[in-house]
């Protein structure tokens, strides 16, 4: 793994020192802070027909980087596709950080190629992650599909500062093969139930019903809500939420440009106004997003 | 800076001590790089435009990529003149660097008024004038495309201030080096071009434009023949320094917009590809400048061989 | 054919069995592809253009490759219309299908000399009249930028035959829609858009042009989103049927410029890269249309939904 | 590997009989027939820094290709690179075909990372070849740095359809490591001279000096010579050739769209007006060719 900043600076080694170079251990200190390395493929392996995990070597971005953050990656080496590709993390550790992914174009496609040992230009860590609350009682954890990937460093992060909280984990997929990262859940020593579409394992039916079935037996109000997947679930997810007084964040997405908040490229509607889902995103307060016209 | 090769170069009375500039709104005003770009290695920044009045912008979705190229609708989103004065520019002057700032506007009177206060300001080295943009409904996008309103808004720019004034054509147009020429006429010290061409896309599925605001601009490597071709075009029939923008990626597609007559470049599309690749195209500049034998990067400027 | 969808659409009086046509100067004169393409599975087949006198067209370079594009600078290389008539069209006869000849000329009498002597013959289908080539070094072009020159060449070539007339714009225009409505007041049957866009490209170490001719037309996927605007902006405007091209690689592609106005479209440079891409599209055609419950393309044209 | 006729065909099975589809047997008779193959890589193997040998599995090619003849293959997915890149074919046998090339761009760098059981779009064989002439005495093959690449089946057919004539092969490169294919001609039983830019092995200096000292001692009117390689050299081959009254062929190159005859694109100066490489050539009598402005 070799950083375009660190490269940048030995080119002008001979020269008075740089602004935009800070001793390390001030980087990692530093909030939002973000870094551009060629990530080494550690492994890239098919998890059913259309999902693959991709493990990556950029330590920089693995220390820095906080539940629901993304990176945003040049799967590619020549103009087409021309842009970067935006994926949230789904794991950071030792100086590595995994992605899941769903083949669906391509860019993707070229990712799913990649194998160990390749390089990947990576930028990140990206966007404003999911806020964590200790302080409340009941947490929700709801995934569909893909959408489970940046849900693994919640329930992380919330078994980590949390204080025993009661936490649900719902996970939603068309069916049973394609149900993403269960297991991983379990080993936190959550609970995870989960829903499929065809009803082959499960809940048969929308992981957004399933929630709906859950919190009609909830009584308490401190309640967190964590969810990421297709729009129209998160919708449901965010009306129910709003309904019951819940704390509820989701993860959105849009096509994305820069990833910094330079190009404006990636805003859907707020009630404030437009934001940016890779700057004042991707995570954001359910209330805030104006669910009728977000301009998808 | 590597004493061996001069990369210095004047736009007029705007000396930059090395050609490559960002290129207007994809660059934001120079914060969001921070972590990444030390802005005083980049000859300069074009930051992205400002109107007189805040511009929530066009919905979304504002981005489609199209085969080596990006097809865009900001609608020139951006807080206003007041915000910019008060928030962006007191960061800018701090980057040591130039700050070209992008103006627009849907009337005559309001680059006018934008001129004259952005005149009184101090840190601000030169403005580029945006009468280009397709992306918005009424206005912008005919200045660029008429002669005659060019050359009057310019000359009236020319008369509200001091600032030299850089002008930035569209390429939607059967004749560049006529607007190119009118703008030069009105008091133009330079010329950016080219900004984006007016695209579309559509998705099949939905039957959809890809775009919320049914039509883009095109950027990116795609574009980048267009705008070589009409910085060639503009370079042998108007007198005045450019600036050559449309796709450049990497140091060869700079030096193409140089051998064509450019004098500066600067980079847009390719900045959100790769945040850093303005200071590898400087780089690359270098190593070209030095394989060659070529002491002074002035001196490459319109030397294509035809 | 499958039954179940019915591709077949009418250009005016042209009736194609189906909406694909191979654009000219990309598929010769039908020869070249025999061993891989069977032209009675295609719409049509324009031919590369013909001019009067044979044309030994510009120095090589000829092609010159950027992201996603072509440059090219064939410069109408073609035996004229007497070899033309003796040895090309005789052959194009055979073939099961439409057969549009491209004509081009510098000066008007040579358009209508190429009109009247085509006129005689049996076996053509219509004209598609190039006025956009920006190969040639005078003449040609200018046509297809002013709308008053587009108008009396068309009325003239109106009068000079009675194959239906396809007149081919040029996207090298501030506002197509003006040309495109001169072509129809003149007499165009059916429109053509668009013809490659001017660019250029240098060779950085040789600091020559990469065309021998200097500039070259571009083509190729990355001038879809340009092309896809321009028919979306003549359908609104012009009520003639249109022949969408540009960048047409896949049934997608070709889709977008159907929702976007165009009655057929025609595959070019995508054919130097996938001879069969034709058929392909075709036979995507039939799937989009039996997986959407679709059952006449017809009912397509122009269904974007803004 | 899959045909694309056959594909083609298959589509229109239920409809009349198409001409363009005809029976096998026709097929491999006639002259001059392409075809357009999703070829299976069997294996890609570098040969030096910058050479690579890529075996293919292209029946239908295989059986139709002749000396100097060329195949146009994608080397990527997307439009960037957007043309298909031409190869001469080194080797034909058995149901498949040898590619010797050399890394220097985009198309190439692609090519380069293929794998086995990788496909690649190929169509093939193209253009004219050398005329293999058995009524001559003696023959050159000359070969300049991967200009080699096309000769080994010059040479193979020589050996097939002569009389015991005397053939003499002259390779050379910039240095020693870059020396391809000596032992495959050596193989056909043919004495290979070496000339290398650095004198590593060899003869020092240029394979066109190194021909012209070989015929300076030839007697012999009755003279053929094959070569390709860069223009420079070809030039000076065909020179001393067109001196001496020998027949002389030559491969030459150009930038290539079609590779099919239809676009016009590939053209260079020739005596009679423009040629098509890929159709006239790209195998040129050397007395065709306007070397004082090809257009390269
Ligand atoms: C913040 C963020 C986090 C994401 N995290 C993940 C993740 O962890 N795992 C994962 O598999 N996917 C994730 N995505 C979606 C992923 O970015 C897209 O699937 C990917 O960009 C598609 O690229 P492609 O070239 O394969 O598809 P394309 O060929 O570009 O398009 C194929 C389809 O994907 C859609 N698409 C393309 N680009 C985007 C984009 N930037 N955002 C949303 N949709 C797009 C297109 O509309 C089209 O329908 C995330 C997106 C965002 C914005
Ligand atoms: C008939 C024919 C047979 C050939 N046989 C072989 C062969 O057996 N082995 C081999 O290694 N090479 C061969 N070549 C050359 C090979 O086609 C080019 O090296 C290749 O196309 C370069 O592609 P690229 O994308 O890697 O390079 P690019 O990125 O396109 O360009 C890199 C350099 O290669 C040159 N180049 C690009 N395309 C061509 C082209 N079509 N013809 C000539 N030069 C080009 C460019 O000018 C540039 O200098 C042959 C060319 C022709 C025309
Ligand atoms: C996301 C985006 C936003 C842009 N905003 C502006 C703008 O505000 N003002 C302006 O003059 N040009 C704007 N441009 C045009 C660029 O400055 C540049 O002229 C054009 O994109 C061509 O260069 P490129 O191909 O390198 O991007 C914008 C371009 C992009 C891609
Ligand atoms: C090699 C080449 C030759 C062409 N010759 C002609 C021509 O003779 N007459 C013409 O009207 N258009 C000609 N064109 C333009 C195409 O017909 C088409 O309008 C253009 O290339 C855009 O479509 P594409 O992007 O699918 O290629 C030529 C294009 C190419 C690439
Ligand atoms: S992607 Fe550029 S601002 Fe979000
Ligand atoms: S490459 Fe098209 S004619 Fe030769």
């Amino acid at each position: 793994m070799e950083a375009e900043r660190g490269l940048v600076r030995k080119r002008n080694a001979n020269t008075h020192p740089k602004r935009c170079v800070r001793p390390a251990q001030q980087v990692s200190e530093r909030i939002g802070y973000m870094y551009q390395v060629k990530a080494k493929v550690l492994s890239n392996e098919k998890l059913s027909e259309a999902h693959y995990r991709i493990k990556l070597e950029a330590s920089q971005i693995a220390k820095a980087a906080r539940a629901g953050q993304f990176v945003h990656i040049r799967c590619g080496p020549g103009y087409d596709p021309l842009l970067r590709r935006p994926f949230s993390i789904h794991k950071s550790r030792q100086g590595r950080i995994d992605v899941l992914y769903q083949v669906v174009g391509k860019g993707t496609g070229l990712l799913s190629q990649k194998r160990r040992g390749d390089q990947l230009d990576s930028l990140g860590p990206l966007g404003k992650g999911f806020e964590i609350e200790p302080a409340f009682k009941k947490i929700f954890i709801v995934g569909g599909g893909i959408g489970v990937a940046p849900l693994y460093m919640v329930a992380q992060e919330i078994t980590r500062v949390g204080q025993g909280q009661d936490v649900t984990v719902l996970l939603g997929a068309k069916n049973k093969e394609l149900i993403l990262g269960k297991d991983e859940f379990e080993r936190l020593g959550l609970e995870v139930t989960i829903a499929t579409e065809d009803g082959s394992t499960g809940y048969r039916g929308l992981v957004s019903n399933l929630f709906q079935e859950f919190i009609l037996s909830q009584t308490s109000l401190s309640v967190a809500v964590y969810s990421c997947g297709p729009v129209s679930m998160l919708r449901k997810i965010a009306e129910l939420s709003r309904h019951r007084g819940f704390f509820c964040q989701v993860s959105l997405e849009q096509k994305m440009g820069c990833g910094l908040g330079a190009c404006l490229g990636c805003v859907i509607r707020g009630r404030s106004g437009y934001l940016r889902v890779c700057k004042e995103g991707p995570v954001f307060d359910a209330k805030e997003i104006l669910w009728d016209n977000l301009g998808l | 800076m590597d004493n061996l090769a001069d990369l210095s170069v004047s736009l007029g009375r705007i000396h930059l001590k090395n050609p490559v500039l960002v290129a207007s709104g994809t660059f934001g005003y120079g914060e969001e790089y921070q972590d990444l770009v030390e802005a005083a290695q980049l000859g300069g920044i074009i930051t992205k435009a400002v109107t007189l009045e805040p511009r929530e912008g066009n919905p979304p979705p504002r981005l489609a990529e199209t085969p080596a190229g990006l097809l865009n609708s900001i609608g020139l989103e951006n807080p206003g003149i007041e915000v910019f004065l008060k928030e962006k520019l007191p960061k800018l002057r701090k980057l040591k660097t130039r700050i070209i700032v992008n103006i627009a506007g849907e009337k005559k009177t309001e680059y006018l008024d934008l001129a004259e206060r952005l005149g009184r300001e101090t840190g601000i080295d030169a403005l580029e004038v945006n009468i280009s943009c397709p992306n918005v409904q009424k206005g912008g996008l005919v200045f660029g495309t008429r002669a005659d309103l060019a050359f009057s808004l310019v000359k009236g720019l020319r008369q509200a201030t001091d600032l030299p004034l850089i002008v930035k054509l569209t390429p939607n147009v059967t004749d560049v080096t006529e607007i190119a020429q009118a703008a030069k006429e009105g008091g133009a010290e330079a010329l950016s071009l080219i900004n984006t061409i007016l695209g579309m896309a559509i998705d099949v599925n939905t039957r959809r434009p890809k775009i919320g605001a049914i039509t883009g601009g095109l950027s990116g490597p795609a574009i980048r023949p267009v705008a070589v071709r009409m910085v060639h075009q503009t370079f042998q029939k108007v007198d005045l320094p450019l600036i050559g923008m449309g796709g450049i990626a990497c140091a060869e597609d700079a030096l193409e917009f140089v051998l064509a007559g450019a004098t500066a470049v600067a980079v847009g599309t390719a900045n959100l590809v790769d945040p850093t690749v303005s200071l590898k195209i400087i780089e690359g500049l270098r190593q070209y400048l030095k394989k060659g034998g070529i002491h002074s990067f002035q001196s490459l400027i319109g030397t294509l061989r035809v």
